[in-house]
């Protein structure tokens, strides 16, 4: 088997990519955006209930996507529950400078994140895209 | 050159990139070619030749190289006028892409003949570039936007098609050849057209190097097609259209080369062609379409639809023998297109791990998100073919696919 | 690269066309550089090189060949971003020609920021491409069209050119360097526009090879450029627009890229650049016009500026020794071009007997019919330069500038 | 002096270039037209009286134009004037022809006819459609 694809698609990719967690919607939110990927026609759906303290108290997606837009859309969501809006914000620049293969330039991701499984899309350009439209959404869903 | 059967090992060797080596280790298998063709080595040798001999602006200067550069603008446009049968090279315009040729239409036909609540047909598997412009027709002057029903097996519905004309329809445009399908018009839909006295245009962007074309046996009014997909440069597309229509209708960009004469209070228009060719032409990419055509000239329309027809009914067998693809339309009537999906694994993943075999194929909407919808999914992966594929190259396919799947579905 | 005085002599060997021979014998002397610039060996080559090893469609596709081709797109909007100053790559469009862009503008601008009765100002100088799109602009909605006056020198009458403002203009539209005197447009009009909320649109054609650009310093809401005037591709031009200005203005042409999802009722666009993009863009031309400005950044925007100076310098005064030889415009502020009558011949025997010598002049109203009135003639000659013209060159022309006198005028 | 413009350019042309025939209009006239070449903004103005034979009584012309426009405007009054339209149209083919270098393919124009002077033009493509312009308008004029 092919070494770039093994790392692209990690076991933790596939297995969020089946079976997504937080999937759905909050069911009280303050925040929410809608997010697609005009090159594919993926889509994301994003609700997110941040309290007065700013923290990040739910955040769920909906939508339909590949394995990769599905997987980072999932681990975001496990990432981000329960963080505060900062740190999120922080972490938006670590994840994208990840996929695009900026490692050097990561502050707070390790590889001990469960994020870097998709540090392998950085072998994949044309799939960027893909990792980062739920990040992408979320940074919409602030800016309401 | 070689016309039998083993033409297409031959014609590999014209295309030089078609030795590249994918990962540094994978043959490159490039079933994209409905995206993009590949340019074979002597269209890419003569931009370098004009370039480095003859090369100057057009249609302007007197000077020698003016000359040179002017000859082969013009010759190209009697070699695309040929290649599609049209009466006179007046019915030749060279614009950017099939999708400009296709805008230029829309607002030039609409401010001659149409008004608000006029009607336009589409059809529900017109690609982006042959929706957009029409619907912008809608969102600014109120004209009105039918779309025809496509059938189970992948073609407009004839029926269908014929009981949306009214007598406010003024024109349809419609694919030639389906990006996603691979099916060919009905003929008859251009005589019901011809017969309600409504317009026909023609979307031709994967007709052109797939079929022999003659605008006159069709019966369009317009012809629309991009060079980039006919083995030519990137940067050139045709609009054919009917000598008259084309003296009607009022110009679409304003600028140098189109105009007659100029005051500051009033500007008169060139004849065609250049009435419609505002500004420095893409010239150096117009010269190489013709050195395009004059290669696919060389190896036989006929040879290349032959080959082509033999490796879709192959691959399009191959395939249907997999049960866990599922393939768009059916078998009759395809042309060098399939598109499909491997159930469970999005079209990314397919596109991606037959990437990583050296494989190239389409993964998305392919600019058809109307059709998609239609068939209840949000992407699909394509395979299209060029005179240059190989049954053999269908067989990795085939392999790499019953891989793909199990890696995915364990 | 050497940057000495003797720098062009270097340079000449890299354009391939330079060495060609005119009619067999006479070397080419190549003074049309403001209609089309000649390309480097660099540039040339590296089309080769994307058609042989890179080139498939752009932003669509997941596979290598794909990625390869789209990274080479990206990266000559960079190169441009950076070749202009931009503040964000997101302003960078590219268009087949400046006249395309100039087109974008003025429909997408009207249709965001006018109605019937606003007022555009333009000068008598500019060229046709920057006349007509303004013209369809008043004879379809409405507006009203004012023009600046010119100075005797060759520039716009910038006290003229205030007077015209009112409340109700919303853009100038100027050329940056004139095509026919090759001034330069002098930095007040910008301020003045600023100064009264008027957008400003810079024609840099002329100036975009031949001048340190810097659209924010400039001040300009728009700028355009083509690549074939720039030492790239034919078929690619540029267009600049202020990030919020191209935000708020409505897409031009409809189709495949520009999209962000469509159903067949509705659609909805996709962020900048992209919404300007609409089909298959001229990917290799737009590569080619990254090498072009890397080429020039090579040799030193600054060096070009100084060689074509001193050439410029040179031969205007050599000309106006000339006693039979009228030159529009007076010697300051004037940029590698000089347009002039030889009193009595018209400018096609000039050319024409020039082309003989191997000499390239332009003979014509250069697009510019309106200042051609002005000066009250039908027609100029013009010699322009670019960076791999010599003084020896000059002296060439001057001497066969001579024998035409001789020759016709007996 | 290289032979392609002295071909080009003959005594005749330049004769005709400066001194043109037949310039002006024509007291009365039933037939005219205006020309112009877009690419370089030269003009002709053609006025004609044809009588009921069809015979062109009187032809003149007026404009700007170089010496080869002027010239062919001059050359093709002298030679029309008095002549059946039929031939008038003959002589369009076999002009054109001439000067886009069809030699062989001559009915009427041959090495003593004035027009043949203008045979140069055929290395000097660009300027065809100098040669042209009168004819062309001729042509135009016809059509009214
Ligand atoms: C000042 C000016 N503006 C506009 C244009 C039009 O450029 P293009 O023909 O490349 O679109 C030109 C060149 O012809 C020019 O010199
Ligand atoms: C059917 C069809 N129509 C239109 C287009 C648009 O062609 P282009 O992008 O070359 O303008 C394409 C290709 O993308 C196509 O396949």
């Amino acid at each position: 088997m092919n070494e770039l694809l093994k790392e692209l698609y990690q076991e933790i990719i596939l297995d969020h990519g089946k079976e997504p967690r937080n999937f759905g919607e909050c069911e009280i939110h303050n925040k929410s955006a809608h997010g697609h990927n005009p090159l594919c026609g993926d889509k994301v759906s994003l609700t997110l209930f941040v309290d007065d303290d700013d923290i990040i108290k739910d955040i769920k997606f909906s939508g339909e996507g590949c394995a990769i837009s599905v997987a980072s859309a999932s681990l975001m969501t496990e990432k981000l529950k329960g963080k505060k809006l900062s740190f999120a914000e922080d972490m938006f620049k670590d994840f994208t400078d990840l996929v695009k293969g900026s490692e050097e330039s990561l502050s707070i991701i390790d590889e001990d994140d469960s994020l870097y499984a998709l540090k392998g899309v950085k072998d994949f350009p044309m799939r960027v895209k893909c990792a980062t439209l739920a990040w992408h959404t979320f940074k919409n869903a602030l800016k309401e | 050159m070689n016309k039998d059967k083993t033409l297409h090992k031959d014609i590999r060797k014209d295309f030089p990139i078609l030795s590249k080596k994918i990962l540094k280790t994978k043959d490159l298998v490039y079933f994209d070619t409905a995206a993009s063709a590949q340019k074979p080595q002597v269209v890419i040798d003569e931009l370098n030749q004009f370039y480095e001999s003859h090369y100057s602006n057009v249609s302007r200067g007197v000077h020698t190289l003016s000359v040179e550069s002017t000859l082969r603008y013009e010759d190209a446009r009697k070699k695309v006028q040929n290649f599609i049968n049209a009466k006179s090279e007046n019915e030749i315009i060279f614009t950017k892409s099939a999708t400009e040729s296709i805008n230029l239409v829309a607002q030039t036909f609409y401010d001659k003949y149409m008004s608000a609540g006029d009607e336009i047909i589409l059809s529900l598997m017109e690609h982006h570039s042959n929706l957009i412009p029409w619907y912008f027709l809608r969102d600014k002057y109120g004209v009105v936007i039918k779309f025809a029903n496509i059938t189970e097996s992948g073609e407009i519905d004839v029926n269908h098609f014929e009981s949306l004309i009214t007598p406010k329809t003024k024109i349809a445009a419609l694919t030639h050849l389906s990006n996603v399908y691979g099916s060919k018009i009905d003929e008859k839909v251009s005589s019901i057209c011809k017969r309600n006295n409504v317009a026909i245009l023609l979307d031709g962007c994967q007709s052109a190097a797939h079929l022999k074309i003659d605008v006159q046996k069709l019966e369009c009014d317009f012809f629309v097609f991009s060079g980039h997909k006919t083995y030519g440069p990137s940067g050139i597309g045709v609009l054919y259209g009917k000598e008259n229509l084309l003296n009607e209708m009022p110009p679409y960009q304003g600028g140098g080369g189109m105009i007659g004469e100029v005051t500051t209070n009033k500007v008169s228009f060139a004849e065609l062609p250049a009435k419609y060719e505002a500004g420095t032409p893409a010239i150096a990419e117009a010269h190489g379409l013709g050195i395009a055509i004059d290669y696919m000239n060389n190896i036989g329309i006929e040879n290349i639809i032959n080959h082509e027809e033999e490796l879709t009914k192959y691959a399009y067998e191959k395939i249907s023998e997999l049960d866990f693809v599922k393939i768009y339309g059916d078998g009759d009537n395809r042309n060098s297109i399939i598109s499909f999906n491997i159930e469970n694994i999005h079209s990314h993943e397919v596109s991606s791990f037959l990437d990583v075999e050296g494989i190239a194929v389409r993964a998305g909407h392919h600019c058809c998100q109307p059709l998609m919808k239609h068939l209840g999914v949000n992407s699909t992966s394509r395979l299209s073919f060029g005179m240059y594929n190989t049954i053999e190259e269908v067989d990795i396919f085939i392999n790499a696919l019953i891989k793909c799947k199990e890696f995915f579905i364990k």
